[in-house]
C-alpha cells in the first residue's frame, strides 16, 4: 500500500443554521487506499464528502490540500477538474434522461466539451457498465430503472471520470449481494491502479471487507482514523455510538390466526401467481434479487398497483382495494423503498412529515388541529426513534439520510396499522438505529400486527423474520420457516429458483 | 426552519407604501372616502386571489378562475334581471341567484377537478381549456352583451356598509378567516399542502389525492363564484369578461404573498397582505394621477423587488445564523 | 416507426390527424396545399417563440413576458426602419439582439437571484408592456419601407419565406437541445437541478442562456411578424403568451420540467392552428366557436393522458418467469 | 373664470391609436379653455378596472367625469355616487346609463353610422346582391354590436338580396387575427363579394388578406378605420373606403362641453363649438352628436393625419 499523502483536510467545519454538522475535521486520504468513513446517522459523513466534492462550501478557517497544495472548490466542477468523483447518497441522477447521459454527462462537462457525440458517449457508458458486470439498456430512461439499477448507474458515472479520488456515499444501500461483490471487485482493480477510494457504508461487514483504513465520525467530530486491523466490529460500533450494541437474534414465536391471505395474485409484466398467508404477530420476510418483483407485490396489496386477477383477504374478508387510501383505511401501511421521491415531503418540516398519517386524530371535535396534541405527538416520536437533531420545525430536507428514514418509519408506526409492509426499511440506517428498528418491528409484531418485511439484506431477514418468502422473476420461488433458512438456501432459491415450496403451513 | 419572516417583510413593505402615499397625498389618500373606496375595491380581487392561491398550493394553477366567475355571474344575472324566473319575488330571486352562482361554481370546479385529479391532465392545460370553454358558454348565452338591471336590494352586497365597514369587506374577512382556518389549522388543509409538496409521497401516505385535488378546484371555483356575487352587485351587470383583468393579477398577488408557485407552501395572511399592497399601489397612484402604464411598470418593479429582497434577506439570514451557531459552539467548547 | 407510435407525440399527432379528417369531410378545401401553407405561415410567429419557450418550460420555468417582449421588439425594429432605414441584416441583428437582451434581463433575475420565473416574468411583462405603450401610445407604425415588405413576400419554391424561418428555428432548437452540452444541461436542470450542479453544470449560465435564447427567438418572431403584417401594432401581442405556452404544453412538454421536444411543440402549435382554421372552414357558427375550441382542448388532452396511462399500466416491468417477454 | 376646473376624461382603455388621438384633442381643449384635463383609463377594456379608476379619481377630487364605458350598466352605481358628490357626470364615445349622465357626447348617431357602413359596402361592391361577411373587434364590444345590429336591420329592409354568410366574426382587435380569419373566410365562402370590418384594425387585416389573394377586384372591403392605417390599402385598392370621425375632435368636444356645463351654460341644438363645428342636440337635451362621419378614399386620405 502506498503511504503517500494525497489529500489532507485541516480544521474543516461546516455549520448549517442551527446545526454544526462538522467540527474541525482533520484527516488525510492516501493515494491508493480504500478509506471507509463510518458514523451514526447525522454524524456528518455526507456533509464531509459534499465539501470534498465542491457541493458545499466549508466554513472559513478550514483548508483542503491536494498534494500539499491548498485548493478551494466553489463549484462541483472544480472538484471534478481536480479529479474527485462522487456518487451521492441521494444518487443525484437525472430521472428524465437516458442511462447513457446519466453516466457520461458530467464527464463531458469536465472535459469542457460543447457538443454531444452520442456514439462516443454510448461506448463510454457501455464500458463503465461492463466494468460493473451490468447489462442495462443504455437508452432506458433513468426513472424506469429500479432503485438498485439507478444506484449502479450512479456508480458507473463516477467510474467514467478518470478520478484520483472516488467517493462513494452509501453505494450499496439498495444493492444485492451479487452486485455488491461486483462493485468490490471493481474497487480492488481501481485501487490497484493507484486510485483512492472514500467509502461510506452502514454495513460494517462491507467496511471490514474492503477498507484499508477506517475513519469514525461522531456528532460532527473526528473520533479517529484506524487501520482495519486495529478494529473489530464491536470496537468500531462502540467508537461510533459511544456504547455497545448487540445485533439481536430474535426467537421464532408462535403466531396467531391468518391475517392477510393473498391468493393467485397476477399482474401481467409484474408478477404471477403470488399466494401466501401472513399471520397475526408474524414478520414475513420477502427477499430475492433486486428486480424480482417484491415491490410490485407489496404495492398491489397497498392498492397502488391494480392486479389483473387474484384475491386478497384481510381477516378472512375479501378486499377489493383500488387505492392507497382504501388500503390505509383497511389498516394496511406501506413504507416505500425510495425515500426521496416516495417517502418524504421535501420543503416541509419534520413535524409535518411525522404527523401526516395521524392528522385526523390530532384534531378536536371542530376539526381543528390541536397544537398541544401535535407537539406531544411529534415530540414522542422524535424521542422514540431518537431522530436527530430533535427539532420539529426543521425542514426535513436538512436532516441526514438516516434520520429522514426514521421520520418515515415513525409516521407509519404511529398509525398503528394491522398489516405493515416495509420495503427496505433499514436502507442507509446506522447499526444503532437499525437494531432499534428491528426491536420496534418485533414489538409491533408482539402486539399482533402482521408485518411483511422486504429486504435484500439476508442477515437482517434471518435475524428478524419468522418466515421467509423468496421471489424470483415475479414468482414466489421458495418459502422457508425461520429455523430452516440459511443464507445459502435463500440465495440458491433467489438465483436458481427452487420450485420446492417447503412447509406450506 | 419555517417562520413568518416573509409575512413580516410584506407587512413592512405595505407600511412603507402606505407611508409614502400618505406623504405624497395626505389629504386625499388618507381621507375616509378613499379608505372606504379601497375597502370596497379590495374584496373581489382578494377573494379571487385566495381561490387562486389554494390551487397554486397544490402545484397547479387556475386560469379559468375569472371566466368561471363571469359564467356563474351571468347565470345569476339572468335570474336577477328577471329574464328567467319572471315573477319571482325580489327576495326569492336574490336568494335563488346566489344559489345559482354557488351551484354553477361548484359544477365548474368539479369539471376542472375531475380532469385534473381523475384524468390527470396538467392543471395549466385543463384550466386553459376550461377558460376557453367557460368564455364560450358565456358568449353563447349573452351574445356578448351585458345582462343588467338588477333589483335595488341586490346592491347591498357590493355597495352598502355595516357600521362603516363595507359589506364586501366583511364577506372577504370572513372568507379569508375560513380559508386560513381550513388551510392552516385543519387536517384537510395540511393534506392540501402535502399534496402540493410531493404528490407521490402523499399517495404513499394514504392521502386520497384525487379527492383533495377535486376539493381544491371546487373551493377555488367557489371563491370565484363569491367574488362574482360581489362583482355582480358592484357592477350592476354581468358580461363575458367580468373581472378578466384579475386573472394574472391574482397570480401576481399569490406569488408576491410568498406562496411557492411549485406548490407546498404559502400562507393565507401573505396573500391578503399582497392583495392589500397591490390595492394601495393602484389606488394611491391613481389618486396621484399617475399614468396607468407607469402604474403597471411600478407594480411590476415592486413585484420583482420584493421577491429579490426576500431572497437576499434569506441569504443574509442563513449566513448570520451560521455565524451565531459558530459562536455558540465556540463558547461551549 | 414503432418508436414514433409509442412516443409521447403520437397521441397529439393522432388528434391532429383526426381533426383534419373531420374538417376535410366538412370542407375539402382544408386539405389544399395553399390552405395548409396559409396555416403554417400564419403560425410561424407563435411557432418560433414556442421554440424558445420550450427550453424555458423544460427547465420547469415559464415566461409570461413573451407577448410584451415581442411587441416591444416589433416597435423597436419598426421605429428603426421608419426613421433610420437600415437593411435586412441590421433589422435582423437589431431584432434578435434586442430580444436577446430583454430575455437576458429575465434570465439575470432567474439565474442570479433565484427568483421564481413566473414572478420575474410577470414583473417584466408589466414593465415592458407599460413602458412600450407609454412610449408609443399604442399608435401603429406604418410606412414600413418597401424593401422590407418585399422581403416578406418572397417565396422559395412556392413556400413563403416566413415558414423557412420557422423551420430554421426548429432545426436550430433541435440541434441545441440534442447535440450541445448546454442543451442537455437544460434537460438536466429541469430533471434535477441539484444533481445538475453536482454533475458540474453551471446552472446560472444555463438559465441565463436559455432566457436569452428565448429572447432571441422572440426577436426573430418579431421580425417575421412585421414582414407578414407590414405595420406594427403595439397591442398586437396582448395575451400572446397564453397561446405560446398552451402550444408548448399541448406538445407534451412537462410544466414541472424535464420533458419536451421540438417535434411535440410544433405539433402543439399546429393543433391550435388547425382548430382555429377549421372553425371557419367547417362553418361553425361564431357563438359556438369558443365552446368548440375549449371542448376540443379538454378532450384532446384528456384522451392523450388516458392513452399514456394505459400504456404505462401495461408496461412490462419485470420479465416474469413463464410469461412471454413483452408478450401475449 | 374663478376656478380652474379638473375634468377627468376616461376612455375605454389607453394605449390604442383611436383613444390616443382623442387624448390629443382633449388635452388641446384643456389648454385652449384653461382647464385641467386628466386623460386616464385602464390598460384593458375591462369594466371592473374602469369602475375602480373612477372611484379612485372621485377620491382624488375632480369636477367632471366624462367616461367611455366598457359596460354601460357596470358604471351606473359608481357614476351615481360621483353625481351624489356633486361631480358633473357625462359619457362620451359610447353611451352610459341615460339616467345618470347629464350629457352624452356622441361622435355620431349610432343608427346612421351603422347604416352608413352598409351603404358603403353596397357602393363598393357595385351591386346590392351577393354574399358578404362582417369582421368585428370583439363579440362583447357594446358599441360595435350596436352599429352592426343597426346595420343588419337596415340591410334586411333596404338590401334584401345581400346575404350574410355567417355571424359576425371576432378579431380580438388585432390586425393579424382579422387577416387570418379573412384568409379562412375567403376559402370557406368562395363567392364572397364583400367584407365589412367594424373596429379599426379589422378592415386593415381584411384588406391585407384580400390583397394577398389578389382578389381586390372581386371582394370589396370597407369599414371603420383610421386614415393613416388605411392609406396603403386604400391606395392599393384592397380597401375600397374606410369611414370614421376625427377622434381628436371628439375629445376636444367632450372637454369643451364639460366646461360649458360647469360654467352653467346651456348646450343646445345647432350650437357652434370652436375648433369642432356645429353640433346636434337631441330632444332629450342630453345627447349631443358631433356630426357625420368622414369617408376616407384613395383620393382624400392624404389630407388627414390621425
Ligand atoms: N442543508 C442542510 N441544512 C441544515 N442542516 C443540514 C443540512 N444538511 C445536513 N444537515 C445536518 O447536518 C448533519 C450531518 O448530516 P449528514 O447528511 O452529513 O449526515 P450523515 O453522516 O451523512 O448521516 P446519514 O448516515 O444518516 O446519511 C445532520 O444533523 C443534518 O441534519
Ligand atoms: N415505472 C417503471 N416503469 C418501467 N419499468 C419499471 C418502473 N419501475 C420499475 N421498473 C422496472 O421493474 C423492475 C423491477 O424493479 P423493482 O425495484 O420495482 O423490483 P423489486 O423486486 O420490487 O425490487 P426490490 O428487490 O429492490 O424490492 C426493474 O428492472 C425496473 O426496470
Ligand atoms: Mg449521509
Ligand atoms: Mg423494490
Amino acid at each position: 500500500m502506498a503511504e503517500e499523502r494525497f489529500l489532507q483536510m485541516e480544521d474543516l467545519s461546516k455549520t448549517y443554521p442551527g446545526v454544526k454538522a462538522l467540527d474541525k475535521i482533520n484527516m488525510e486520504i492516501r493515494a491508493g487506499e480504500v478509506h471507509a468513513l463510518v458514523g451514526e446517522n447525522g454524524a456528518g459523513k455526507s456533509t464531509l464528502i459534499k465539501i470534498l466534492a465542491g457541493a458545499e462550501i466549508p466554513d472559513p478557517g478550514g483548508r483542503i490540500l491536494i498534494d500539499g497544495e491548498p485548493v478551494s472548490f466553489a463549484h462541483p466542477l472544480e472538484a471534478l477538474r481536480r479529479r474527485i468523483a462522487v456518487t451521492y447518497q441521494d444518487l443525484s441522477l437525472f430521472p428524465n434522461l437516458s442511462v447513457v447521459e446519466n453516466i457520461t454527462i458530467s464527464r463531458k462537462i469536465e472535459e469542457g466539451a460543447r457538443h454531444i457525440d452520442w456514439r462516443e458517449m454510448r461506448s463510454t457508458a457501455q464500458d463503465a457498465l461492463a466494468k460493473l458486470d451490468l447489462d442495462i439498456d443504455l437508452t432506458t430512461r433513468l426513472s424506469d430503472l429500479s432503485l438498485a439499477n439507478q444506484q449502479l448507474v450512479a456508480i458507473a458515472r463516477a467510474l467514467v471520470h478518470d478520478a484520483r479520488l472516488l467517493i462513494l456515499d452509501e453505494p450499496t444501500s439498495s444493492l444485492s449481494a451479487e452486485e455488491v461483490n461486483a462493485l468490490f471487485r471493481v474497487i480492488s482493480t481501481l485501487k490497484a491502479q493507484g486510485m483512492s477510494i472514500l467509502f461510506i457504508s452502514h454495513k460494517l461487514d462491507e467496511v471490514f471487507a474492503i477498507s484499508d483504513r477506517i475513519t469514525v465520525l461522531r456528532d460532527g467530530q473526528h473520533v479517529g482514523t484506524y487501520l482495519r486491523e486495529e478494529l473489530d466490529e464491536e470496537k468500531l460500533i462502540s467508537l461510533m455510538v459511544g456504547r455497545k450494541i448487540r445485533f439481536m437474534q430474535y426467537e421464532k414465536r408462535s403466531v396467531g390466526k391468518p391475517l392477510l391471505e393473498v391468493k393467485h395474485l397476477h399482474k401481467k409484466g409484474n408478477f404471477a401467481d403470488i399466494s401466501f398467508t401472513l399471520h397475526q404477530g408474524e414478520i414475513l420476510g420477502l427477499t430475492g434479487l433486486v428486480g424480482a418483483g417484491r415491490t410490485e407485490v407489496a404495492q398491489a396489496i397497498f392498492g397502488r398497483i391494480i392486479p389483473d386477477s387474484g384475491q386478497i383477504y384481510l381477516r378472512g374478508k375479501e378486499m377489493k382495494i383500488t387505492s392507497t387510501t382504501q388500503a390505509v383505511q383497511a389498516g394496511i401501511a406501506y413504507i416505500p423503498e425510495s425515500r426521496q421521491t416516495q417517502g418524504l415531503f421535501l420543503g416541509k418540516t419534520l413535524a409535518d412529515n411525522l404527523s401526516v398519517t395521524r392528522l385526523d386524530s390530532l384534531a378536536n371535535q371542530f376539526g381543528i388541529i390541536r397544537i398541544d396534541l401535535l407537539k406531544d405527538y411529534v415530540g414522542k416520536w422524535i424521542q422514540r426513534l431518537s431522530i436527530r437533531p430533535p427539532y420539529p420545525k426543521m425542514l426535513i430536507d436538512q436532516f441526514s439520510g438516516g434520520n429522514q428514514q426514521k421520520a418515515i418509519l415513525a409516521k407509519w408506526l404511529a398509525y398503528e396499522p394491522t398489516v405493515l409492509i416495509v420495503d427496505e426499511p433499514t436502507n442507509g440506517i446506522d447499526v444503532g438505529a437499525k437494531s432499534e428498528i428491528h426491536q420496534l418491528l418485533r414489538e409491533l409484531a408482539d402486539q399482533g400486527i402482521g408485518i411483511i418485511m422486504i429486504s435484500s439484506e439476508l442477515p437482517e431477514v434471518l435475524a428478524v423474520c419468522d418466515r421467509i418468502l423468496v421471489m424470483r422473476r415475479g414468482r414466489v420461488a421458495a418459502e422457508f420457516p425461520k429455523d430452516d433458512a440459511t443464507q445459502e438456501k435463500i440465495m440458491n432459491a433467489a438465483i436458481l429458483g427452487g420450485d420446492a415450496r417447503q412447509d406450506v403451513s | 426552519m419555517e417562520n413568518n419572516k416573509k409575512e413580516y417583510m410584506l407587512c413592512g413593505v405595505l407600511a412603507i407604501i402606505v407611508i409614502i402615499m400618505s406623504i405624497l397625498s395626505p389629504d386625499r389618500f388618507l381621507s375616509l372616502y378613499n379608505l372606504q373606496t379601497m375597502a370596497f375595491q379590495l374584496p373581489e380581487f382578494g377573494i379571487i386571489a385566495l381561490g387562486m392561491m389554494i390551487v397554486i398550493l397544490t402545484g397547479g394553477i387556475n386560469l379559468s378562475i375569472t371566466s368561471g366567475s363571469a359564467l356563474a355571474g351571468i347565470m345569476a344575472a339572468f335570474i336577477l334581471s328577471g329574464r328567467v324566473m319572471v315573477g319571482a319575488s325580489i327576495g326569492m330571486s336574490i336568494a335563488l341567484a346566489i344559489g345559482v352562482i354557488l351551484v354553477t361554481s361548484v359544477l365548474l370546479g368539479l369539471l376542472n377537478g375531475f380532469v385534473v385529479a381523475y384524468i390527470g391532465v396538467t392543471p395549466i392545460l385543463v384550466t386553459l381549456g376550461s377558460k376557453t370553454l367557460y368564455e364560450g358558454i358565456s358568449m353563447w348565452l349573452t351574445k356578448g352583451g351585458a345582462i343588467s338591471n338588477f333589483p335595488e336590494a341586490y346592491y347591498w352586497f357590493g355597495n352598502e356598509s355595516i357600521i362603516g365597514i363595507p359589506v364586501p369587506m366583511i364577506i372577504f374577512i370572513i372568507i379569508a378567516l375560513i380559508t386560513y382556518v381550513l388551510l392552516e389549522k385543519t387536517p384537510w388543509g395540511t393534506r392540501v399542502y402535502m399534496v402540493g409538496s410531493n404528490p407521490t409521497a402523499a399517495v404513499f401516505s394514504g392521502i386520497n389525492i384525487k379527492r383533495v385535488l377535486m376539493q381544491v378546484y371546487v373551493y377555488s371555483a367557489l371563491m370565484a363564484g363569491l367574488a362574482g356575487v360581489i362583482m355582480l352587485s358592484r357592477y350592476n351587470s354581468a358580461k363575458v369578461d367580468l373581472g378578466s383583468s384579475y386573472l394574472l393579477q391574482s397570480v401576481a398577488a399569490v406569488v408576491l404573498g410568498g406562496t411557492n408557485i411549485a406548490g407546498g407552501s404559502g400562507k393565507v395572511f401573505g396573500t391578503v397582505i399582497a392583495v392589500a399592497i397591490l390595492q394601495v399601489i393602484s389606488s394611491g397612484l391613481n389618486i396621484l394621477g399617475v399614468n396607468r402604464f407607469i402604474i403597471d411598470m411600478i407594480t411590476g418593479a415592486i413585484l420583482i423587488a420584493v421577491l429579490t429582497l426576500n431572497i437576499i434577506s434569506n441569504r443574509r439570514e442563513s449566513r448570520r445564523k451560521s455565524d451565531e451557531t459558530v459562536l455558540v459552539a465556540e463558547n461551549r467548547g | 416507426m414503432k418508436q414514433l407510435l409509442r412516443s409521447k407525440e403520437a397521441g397529439i399527432l393522432l388528434i391532429i390527424v383526426l381533426l383534419s379528417l373531420l374538417i376535410t369531410l366538412k370542407n375539402p378545401v382544408f386539405l389544399t396545399s395553399s390552405n395548409l401553407l396559409d396555416i403554417l405561415k400564419n403560425n410561424t410567429v407563435p411557432g418560433i417563440v414556442a421554440m424558445g419557450m420550450l427550453l424555458v418550460i423544460i427547465t420547469g420555468g415559464i415566461d409570461v413576458s413573451v407577448g410584451a417582449m415581442t411587441a416591444a421588439v416589433t416597435v423597436i425594429i419598426g421605429k428603426y426602419m421608419v426613421h433610420a432605414g437600415g437593411n435586412l441584416l441590421t433589422v435582423f441583428l437589431l431584432g434578435c439582439g434586442s430580444g436577446a437582451i430583454l430575455g437576458a434581463i429575465n434570465g439575470f433575475f432567474v439565474a442570479k437571484l433565484d427568483i421564481p420565473p413566473i414572478v420575474v416574468t410577470l414583473g417584466t411583462m408589466s414593465i415592458i408592456n407599460g413602458g412600450m405603450l407609454y412610449y408609443t401610445g399604442g399608435s401603429w407604425i406604418t410606412n414600413i419601407p418597401k424593401w422590407f415588405i418585399d422581403f416578406g413576400r418572397i417565396k422559395l419554391l412556392g413556400i413563403p419565406v416566413q415558414i423557412l424561418f420557422l423551420v430554421g428555428a426548429a432545426v436550430l432548437t433541435h440541434w441545441v437541445l440534442r447535440y450541445t452540452l448546454i442543451g442537455r444541461g437544460v434537460f438536466a436542470v429541469g430533471g434535477n437541478p441539484i444533481a445538475a450542479v453536482r454533475a458540474g453544470f453551471h446552472k446560472d449560465k444555463i438559465l441565463l442562456f436559455l432566457y436569452s435564447y428565448l429572447g432571441f427567438m422572440v426577436g426573430l418572431a418579431a421580425v417575421v411578424h412585421t414582414s407578414i403584417m407590414r405595420q406594427v401594432d403595439p397591442n398586437a401581442f396582448f395575451s400572446f403568451e397564453m397561446t405560446v405556452i398552451a402550444a408548448v404544453v399541448l406538445g407534451g412538454a412537462n410544466v414541472l420540467g424535464g420533458e419536451g421536444s421540438v417535434f411535440g411543440t410544433i405539433l402543439g402549435v399546429m393543433m391550435l392552428a388547425v382548430i382555429q382554421n377549421g372553425l371557419i372552414l367547417a362553418w361553425i357558427p361564431t357563438y359556438w366557436q369558443q365552446i368548440v375550441v375549449g371542448a376540443i382542448i379538454l378532450l384532446a388532452v384528456s384522451l392523450d393522458v388516458m392513452q399514456n396511462r394505459r400504456r404505462q399500466d401495461q408496461l412490462t416491468r419485470i420479465d416474469v418467469a413463464g410469461e412471454a417477454p413483452f408478450g401475449g | 373664470q374663478a376656478k380652474e376646473y379638473t375634468i377627468l376624461v376616461m376612455p375605454k382603455l389607453v394605449g390604442i391609436p383611436y383613444f390616443n388621438a382623442s387624448e390629443t384633442g382633449a388635452l388641446q381643449a384643456g389648454k385652449d379653455l384653461g382647464v385641467n384635463v386628466i386623460y386616464a383609463g385602464p390598460t384593458q377594456a375591462d369594466a371592473a378596472a374602469q369602475v375602480k379608476m373612477i372611484e379612485d379619481y372621485i377620491s382624488r377630487g375632480v369636477d367632471a367625469i366624462a367616461v367611455a364605458p366598457n359596460d354601460p350598466a357596470a358604471l351606473t352605481p359608481v357614476l351615481r355616487r360621483a353625481k351624489q358628490r356633486g361631480i358633473l357626470v357625462m359619457d362620451w364615445d359610447t353611451p352610459a346609463d341615460k339616467s345618470v349622465v347629464e350629457l352624452s357626447v356622441h361622435q355620431i348617431d349610432d343608427k346612421v353610422y351603422g347604416e352608413h357602413n352598409w351603404d358603403l359596402l353596397v357602393e363598393a361592391m357595385g351591386t346590392d346582391e351577393g354574399e358578404y361577411a362582417i369582421i368585428t373587434g370583439g363579440l362583447a364590444a357594446a358599441n360595435l354590436n350596436t352599429w352592426i345590429d343597426h346595420g343588419l336591420a337596415y340591410a334586411k329592409e333596404k338590401y334584401p338580396n345581400l346575404k350574410l354568410v355567417t355571424e359576425r366574426i371576432p378579431s380580438d382587435e388585432k390586425q393579424q387575427e382579422a387577416y387570418r380569419k379573412t384568409l379562412d373566410l375567403l376559402r370557406a365562402y368562395p363567392n364572397l363579394k364583400g367584407i365589412i370590418g367594424i373596429s379599426t384594425p379589422a378592415p386593415i387585416g381584411a384588406a391585407q388578406a384580400v390583397e394577398e389573394r389578389g382578389l381586390q377586384d372581386k371582394v370589396a372591403v370597407v369599414g371603420t378605420a383610421l386614415p393613416n392605417d388605411s392609406a396603403p390599402y386604400l391606395k392599393s385598392g384592397a380597401l375600397k373606403v374606410s369611414t370614421l370621425w376625427d377622434p381628436a375632435k371628439l375629445g376636444y368636444l367632450t372637454v369643451a362641453l364639460a366646461v360649458k356645463r360647469l360654467n352653467g351654460e346651456e348646450v343646445y341644438d345647432g350650437m357652434e363649438i370652436s375648433n369642432v363645428g356645429v353640433i346636434d342636440v337631441w330632444d332629450d337635451g342630453i345627447t349631443v352628436i358631433m356630426g357625420p362621419p368622414t369617408d376616407f378614399t384613395a383620393d382624400n386620405v392624404d389630407q388627414f393625419d390621425f
